[in-house]
C-alpha cells in the first residue's frame, strides 16, 4: 500500500533561528510591524510503501529519527499520514 | 531571589576544588553569592585561566623585533610586516563542540575565531582549519567530516572571508574525539591597533550583536540548583551561529575604529558577558558596573547566573567614550544593529553586577581575571614510550611491489588530494589568493597596494608527537616553517593549538611538557616567536586519549611576486634535485602505518641545525631564480612528493612524469622511498641551473642530489640498476584525486 | 566611466568588484549603501556577490526589498546598465529583473573553483568586444547556482537571445560533464530583453589581474567600457 | 490581538527538488528502499498582531506572496491560523 506522510522538522525552541529572526527584521523594513517572529522549519513530504498505517508511521518515524531530523537541535512531528489511492499514485 | 547556601558539593559542581573555594573566600572576605560563584568557576576554568598549562607555555619565546602585541596580553597577538601594516593571527579549537553537534560546532568555531582578529582591529582575511578524524571508512566519521566541513564552508563562505588552506589527518587516534582547530588571519595599521580595556570613569560600557540566551551554560546538575525548571528544559548546550549577524558586527566595528569614540573593544567568546567584562576592566585597571536588565535577552525568566555566563554566539562589549555615544550608535543603526548600554568603567577595581536594582556581583576584577590558579602538575613517562622506540624495524619485510604501495599511498585519505574539502570552501572571495589550495605547500595571499605576499600553514604529525613528543614538537615547527620557505617566504610567526588527552594524567601531562618544550626550543632555534595560542584538554574517551597533537599555525612574508614558488613541475627536461639529506628510516610513517599496520619505531633522526641550513639552501635558490618548484617531503616520504609534484604540474593535456636513477644507495628501499626524515625539499630547475643548486648545497653544508628528469606521462624511479617503481602519472591522479570523493559516495 | 557597486549587509565581493574596476577598468567607481536611492550618477550599476542578508529565506529574496532596488529597477527599465553577479544575479532574478530562479547546486554543496564559460552571444554590452563562441577561465563559488526557469520561458530566453554564458569544457563543448551545479542547458549568464541587464555565477572581478591567475573576467569589463563608449559617440 | 500562523511552502510540483532526490538515495543507501520520494519544502511559523483572525489571515498572505514565497518556483498553504490566548503570549 502506498502512503504519503507529511512531517514538521523545527528548531527546538531554546535553539537560535538566524533565518528566522532576520526575516522578521526584513519584514519590519517592509512595514510589517505586526509580524512579531518568525521561525523557520522544514517540511517534508514523504511518498511509501508499507504493509499497513502502523508500519508506514513506524518507517516514517524511523527515517525522521535516522536521517531527517537532527535532535541534537531540531524536534518533529508527524503531521499526517493517508494512504494514497492507486489511482492518485 | 531565593538566597541559594554554597554547599561542598554545589562548588564541586561547578569543577572548584576546596582550596580554590577557599581562595575566593579570602578573596571576597565572604561567602559568594552563586552567581559569583559562577563567575569564579568560569573564569578560573581551564578553559579561560590556562591553569594547568601557563606554567609551561611561559616556556614559549613570545618576543622579536617585529612583535607589536604580546602572546596572551590581548586577544591575540600582533606583528609587524612594515609598511605600516601588521598581522594579528590565532588559532583556536572546537573540539568538542564538533564532536556534539559537527555543523554548528565547526561554524561557531569559525564565528569565535574571526571575532579575536577583528576585536585587535584587523580586517580577517584568510582562514585555515586543521581537521582530525578517525579512519575515514567509519559511518560515523563519514557524518562528522561532512558534518565539519559544511560548517566550516556556511560561515566562512557567508561572512565572505577566504578559507585559504589547511590540513586533514585520518587516524584511528581521533575516532570519537575530533580535532577542529580552525586559523583566522587578520591585516591592520599600525595605528588601528585597538586593545581590549575599560578605560576612563564614567565610559560607556555598550553590548553589540545578537540576543542572549540559555547557550551554552556549563554544567548540569548545579544548574538545577538555581535554574528554573524552564530553564532545565530549555537549555541548549550546542549553539547555532549565525554569519551574516556576525558580517554586520565586524563591518560596524571596523567602521568604529576608525572613529577616535572606542576605548576597547572585546568579543564574548567563552564566559561570554563575564570574561569580556571582568578582563576589559582589569586590562584597564578599572572597574566597571553593569545592568543585566539591559542586556538583550532571546529567552524569558532568565537569571543573572544564566546571563552572566551564556555564550550566546555574535555578541561583543565596546567601551565608548563618554559623550561619544552618539556617534557610535548611529553606526550600529547603520547597520541595523542593535546597541545597547549597559554599563559604564568605574574608578573603584570592582565588577558590579546589578539585576532588577540588586547586586548580583561585587568581586575584585583583577583577582578574577588574573589571579586564577596556577598548577605544576604532575608527569610521568608513559609505558609505551620506550617500547615503542625500541621497536625492531628490522624485521618489517620490504614490500617487493613498490608500484601498489605507491598507489595505496596515494589514495591514503591522509595523503590524498583535499579538493573535495577546499572547494566547498570560497577561498578566493577578496581577490588576494595568489596561490589557490593544493598548489603549493602553504597559502599564498597577496597585500594589496604593497609588492609583498604573506603565506601561511598549519602543520602537525599527531604521531610523532606519540612516539616522541618533544621530537614531534619540533618538527611540527620545523615541518611548518619548511612549508613557508618552499613557497618563497621568511616565516613571521607561529599560534598554536594544542590537543591533548587529561592533563590530571601524568602520562598524558608528561606528552603535553615535552610537546611544549619541544616546540619552544624549535622556536627559539628558528627565532620564531609564539604570538598566541590555545590549549584543549580532555580529548579523550573511554577507549584513551588522541595522540598529542600539537598544531601549528605559522605565518610568513614573501618580498614579492617573483619569489612566489609552488610545489608542481614546470617542465618537461628540467631536472629534479632533492635539497637534504636521501638516506631515511620508516619509523612512525605513514607508509608503516598504512602498508605495514604498526604505529612505532624510532623516528627517523632530526637535527634542527641542518633543518635550518636547508631551508636557507632552499629560500636563497628561489631568491636567486634558480628554482622553479619547491615541494616538501612530508606524510609519503619522498615517492610520493615527486609523484604530487608530477600531478600538481600537469595540465589536462599534458602529464608530466619522471625518470629518476638513484646509484649506490645503501641500506633499506623503502626508508629511501617512503621514509618521512625531514629537512628534505623536492625541487625542479632548468639543466642549465644545476651547477648553482650543488654551489649552493656546499654554501650551506647541505646535502644536494639530483635525482633525475621531469618526462611525460610515466613515473619512473630506477634504485641501484633495478626498476623499483613505473607508473602511469594518469593513474597516480586518478588514485590521488579521487578517493576521497570515493570513499564518501 | 562611472560605476556604482552596490552594498547590501552582507554583500562580501562589492569590495572586490570595487577594486577590480579602479585598478584595472575605470577610476571613476564608488559604493552606494543599499539605503541610498540616487543612482542618475552612474553608467553602470554593479550587483555584488556575497550573501546578502545571509541568503536567508533565499538567495537574494531579503535585498530585494532594499530601499536602493526600486531605483535599480526604475534605473534599469531606462535602459541603464546592471550586472549582478553570483549573488547579484541572484538578487536581480528575485526581483524580476531577469527571469528564473535559483536551485541549490545538485551536488548539495557549495562549490569553489574555476570554470571555463562559453560565450554565446555578443548581442549585449558585456560581451560585445568578446568573439562569439570564445572559452572564458572565470571562478564560480556558489551553493545555489541552478538555474531554473519553465519551459516557456526558456524559449523566450533562447528564442530573443538572452542566454549569454553557459558552463563548457576547455574546448567550448557544452556538456552535462562541465556542468557544475545543475543549471538548465548549463546556463551560467542571461541578460535582459533588451540586453542592457547582464545576470552571471561566475566572478569576473576575481579574474583581472595576472598575479591571480587568470585575467578573462577584465574581458567582461572591458567590454562594458568600450561599448559604453560606443553607445556615447552614437 | 495575538495570532500564529503555520505556513507550509513547497517547490511547484514541476521544479526538480535536488535536497528531496538527494534525500531519497540517502534513505535508499540505508536500505529503507519502501521510501518511494520525499520533497522538502519550508515550514514557517509566524507569530503576528492583528485586529481580527480575518486581518490576521489577509497579512499572513501578503507577506507570503511578498516575500516568503518565490512563485516563480514555490507554491505555499497557509496551514493553520489560530488566536493565542494573552496567557500564553
Ligand atoms: N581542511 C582544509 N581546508 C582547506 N584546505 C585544505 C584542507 N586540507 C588540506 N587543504 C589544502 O590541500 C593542500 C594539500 O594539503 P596537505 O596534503 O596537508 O599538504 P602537505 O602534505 O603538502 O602539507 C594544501 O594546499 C592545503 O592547504
Ligand atoms: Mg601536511
Amino acid at each position: 500500500m502506498k502512503f504519503k506522510a507529511a512531517v514538521v522538522v523545527t528548531l527546538k525552541e531554546s535553539v537560535l533561528d538566524p533565518q528566522g529572526v532576520t526575516i522578521k527584521e526584513a519584514l519590519h523594513h517592509m512595514r510589517y510591524n505586526q509580524i512579531e517572529s518568525v521561525r523557520l522549519g522544514k517540511f517534508v513530504e514523504i511518498s511509501l510503501d508499507a504493509s499497513s498505517a502502523e508500519n508506514a508511521e513506524k518507517l516514517v518515524h524511523e527515517t525522521c529519527r535516522k536521517l531527517l531530523v537532527n535532535q541534537v537541535i531540531e524536534t518533529y512531528k508527524l503531521q499526517a499520514l493517508s494512504p494514497v489511492s492507486q489511482k492518485e499514485a | 531571589m531565593e538566597k541559594i547556601v554554597i554547599t561542598p558539593q554545589i562548588v564541586e559542581e561547578h569543577g572548584l576544588t576546596p582550596e580554590e573555594y577557599g581562595h575566593i573566600l579570602t578573596i571576597l572576605n565572604r561567602e559568594p553569592t552563586i552567581t559569583e560563584l559562577g563567575v569564579f568557576s568560569v573564569m578560573w576554568s581551564e578553559h579561560c585561566s590556562y591553569k594547568n598549562s601557563r606554567f609551561w607555555l611561559k616556556k614559549f619565546p613570545t618576543t622579536g623585533p617585529a612583535v607589536m602585541v604580546k602572546a596572551g596580553d590581548e586577544n591575540a597577538g600582533i606583528i609587524d610586516i612594515g609598511d605600516g601594516l601588521a598581522v594579528s593571527f590565532k588559532i583556536e579549537s572546537h573540539n568538542h563542540p564538533s564532536a556534539v553537534e559537527p555543523f554548528q560546532g565547526a561554524a561557531t568555531g569559525i564565528g569565535g575565531i574571526i571575532r579575536d582578529i577583528f576585536t585587535m582591529g584587523a580586517r580577517p582575511v584568510a582562514l585555515m582549519n586543521s581537521l582530525r578524524f578517525g579512519k575515514l571508512n567509519e559511518p560515523n566519521v563519514k557524518r562528522l567530516f561532512d558534518g565539519v566541513v559544511r560548517g566550516i564552508a556556511h560561515y566562512g563562505n557567508c561572512i565572505g572571508i577566504p578559507t585559504v588552506g589547511g590540513e586533514v589527518y585520518f587516524d584511528p587516534t581521533y575516532q570519537g574525539n575530533p580535532l577542529v582547530n580552525v586559523f583566522c588571519l587578520g591585516i591592520l595599521k599600525h595605528e588601528d591597533i585597538t586593545l581590549g580595556r575599560a578605560e576612563g570613569v564614567g565610559n560607556s560600557v555598550y553590548y553589540l550583536g545578537a540576543t542572549t540566551g540559555r547557550d551554552g551554560i556549563h554544567g548540569a546538575t548545579f544548574a538545577s540548583v538555581e535554574l528554573t525548571e524552564e530553564s532545565e528544559e530549555r537549555k541548549s548546550s550546542v549553539q547555532v551561529g549565525d554569519p551574516f549577524m556576525e558580517k554586520l558586527l565586524l563591518e560596524a566595528c571596523l567602521e568604529l575604529l576608525q572613529t577616535d569614540a572606542v576605548v576597547g573593544i572585546q568579543d564574548m567568546g567563552a564566559a561570554g558577558l563575564t570574561c569580556s567584562t571582568c578582563e576589559t576592566a582589569s586590562r584597564g585597571n578599572s572597574g566597571i558596573k553593569i545592568e543585566l536588565d539591559y542586556v538583550p535577552q532571546r529567552e524569558t525568566h532568565m537569571t543573572p547566573y544564566e546571563i552572566l555566563l551564556s555564550e550566546s554566539q555574535e555578541r561583543m562589549l565596546v567601551i565608548v567614550k563618554k559623550g561619544k555615544e552618539q556617534e557610535v550608535e548611529d553606526i550600529f543603526e547603520k547597520w541595523d544593529l542593535h546597541a545597547s548600554k549597559i554599563g559604564e568603567v568605574t574608578d573603584d577595581g570592582i565588577m558590579r553586577v546589578f539585576f532588577k536594582g540588586e547586586q548580583v556581583v561585587e568581586i575584585p576584577a583583577k583577582a578574577i581575571a588574573e589571579d586564577a590558579p596556577l598548577y605544576q602538575r604532575s608527569y610521568k613517562e608513559p609505558a609505551y614510550y620506550k617500547k615503542l622506540k625500541a621497536l625492531d624495524l628490522d624485521a618489517v619485510k620490504e614490500p617487493n611491489d613498490y608500484n601498489t604501495v605507491l598507489q595505496k599511498l596515494l589514495a591514503d585519505p591522509t595523503i590524498a588530494d583535499k579538493h573535495w574539502v577546499y572547494e566547498q570552501y570560497d577561498h578566493m572571495v577578496i581577490t588576494n589568493t595568489a596561490v589557490l589550495p593544493g598548489k603549493a605547500d602553504a597559502a599564498v595571499i597577496r597585500l594589496k597596494e604593497t609588492d609583498k605576499l604573506l603565506s601561511m600553514t598549519t602543520d602537525c604529525n599527531g604521531r610523532y608527537c606519540y612516539l616522541d613528543p618533544y621530537i614531534g614538537g619540533m618538527i611540527a615547527v620545523a615541518e611548518a616553517a619548511r612549508n613557508i620557505v618552499c613557497t618563497g617566504a621568511v616565516p613571521l610567526g607561529i599560534t598554536d593549538c594544542l590537543n591533548f588527552g587529561n592533563p590530571m594524567k601524568e602520562e598524558i601531562f608528561w606528552q603535553f611538557k615535552n610537546c611544549v618544550l619541544g616546540i619552544s626550543d624549535a622556536c627559539k632555534s628558528f627565532g620564531i616567536p609564539v604570538t598566541g595560542g590555545n590549549v584543549s584538554f580532555y580529548n579523550e574517551n573511554p577507549d584513551g586519549a588522541v595522540d598529542p597533537t600539537p598544531v601549528i599555525g605559522m605565518v610568513g612574508l614573501i618580498q614579492n611576486s617573483d619569489y612566489v614558488t609552488t610545489a608542481g613541475f614546470k617542465q618537461i627536461g628540467d631536472e629534479i634535485f632533492l635539497i637534504g639529506p636521501i638516506q631515511s628510516n620508516i619509523g612512525g610513517s605513514e607508509y608503516l602505518s598504512i602498508i605495514h599496520s604498526i604505529k612505532g619505531g624510532a623516528l627517523p633522526e632530526f637535527d634542527v641545525e641542518l633543518e635550518k641550513r636547508v631551508q636557507s639552501c632552499c629560500l636563497e635558490l628561489i631568491r636567486q631564480r634558480s628554482i622553479k618548484s619547491a615541494h616538501d617531503c612530508s606524510e609519503g616520504g619522498l615517492v610520493v612528493a615527486v609523484a604530487e609534484s608530477c600531478i600538481l604540474g600537469s595540465g589536462q593535456k599534458l602529464k608530466l612524469g619522471v625518470s629518476i636513477v638513484l646509484e649506490n644507495i645503501s641500506g633499506r628501499i623503502d626508508g629511501i622511498l617512503f621514509g618521512e626524515r625531514q629537512s628534505r625539499i623536492v625541487v625542479s630547475a632548468a639543466p642549465k641551473m644545476a651547477d648553482a643548486l650543488i654551489k649552493a648545497g656546499k654554501k650551506h653544508n647541505v646535502p644536494v642530489t639530483r635525482l633525475g628528469v621531469v618526462t611525460q606521462e610515466t613515473i619512473s624511479w630506477t634504485v641501484n640498476g633495478k626498476k623499483v617503481i613505473d607508473q602511469p602519472v594518469k593513474e597516480s591522479a586518478q588514485n590521488w584525486k579521487g578517493e576521497i570523493e570515493r570513499m564518501l559516495s | 566611466m562611472r560605476f556604482g557597486v552596490v552594498v547590501f549587509p552582507g554583500s562580501n565581493c562589492d569590495y572586490d568588484c570595487y577594486f577590480a574596476i579602479k585598478q584595472w577598468v575605470s577610476s571613476s567607481v564608488e559604493f552606494i549603501w543599499h539605503k541610498s536611492t540616487r543612482l542618475n550618477t552612474y553608467d553602470c550599476i554593479v550587483l555584488p556577490g556575497g550573501f546578502s542578508y545571509g541568503d536567508y529565506l533565499r538567495t537574494g529574496a531579503i535585498a530585494r526589498f532594499s530601499p536602493v532596488m526600486d531605483n535599480v529597477i526604475k534605473y534599469a527599465e531606462n535602459g541603464g546598465l546592471v550586472i549582478g553577479i553570483c549573488n547579484g544575479f541572484q538578487i536581480l532574478l528575485e526581483s524580476g529583473l531577469l527571469p528564473g530562479a535559483m536551485l541549490r547546486n545538485t551536488s548539495l554543496r557549495f562549490v569553489c573553483k574555476y570554470i571555463t564559460l562559453r560565450t554565446v552571444t555578443t548581442r549585449t554590452p558585456f560581451t560585445a568586444s568578446l568573439k562569439k563562441g570564445e572559452v572564458l577561465s572565470v571562478p564560480i563559488a556558489h551553493n545555489e547556482g541552478n538555474y531554473y526557469i519553465d519551459e516557456k520561458g526558456l524559449e523566450e530566453l533562447q528564442k530573443n537571445s538572452q542566454i549569454v554564458f553557459q558552463y563548457c569544457d576547455a574546448d567550448g563543448a557544452v556538456s552535462d560533464s562541465s556542468n557544475p551545479n545543475g543549471s538548465l542547458l548549463n546556463i551560467a549568464g542571461i541578460c535582459s530583453k533588451r540586453g542592457n541587464i547582464l545576470g552571471m555565477m561566475p566572478h569576473p572581478e576575481r579574474c583581472c589581474d595576472p598575479l591571480l591567475g587568470s585575467i578573462d573576467g577584465l574581458k567582461i569589463f572591458q567590454s562594458i567600457t568600450e561599448s559604453f563608449k560606443k553607445m556615447q559617440t552614437a
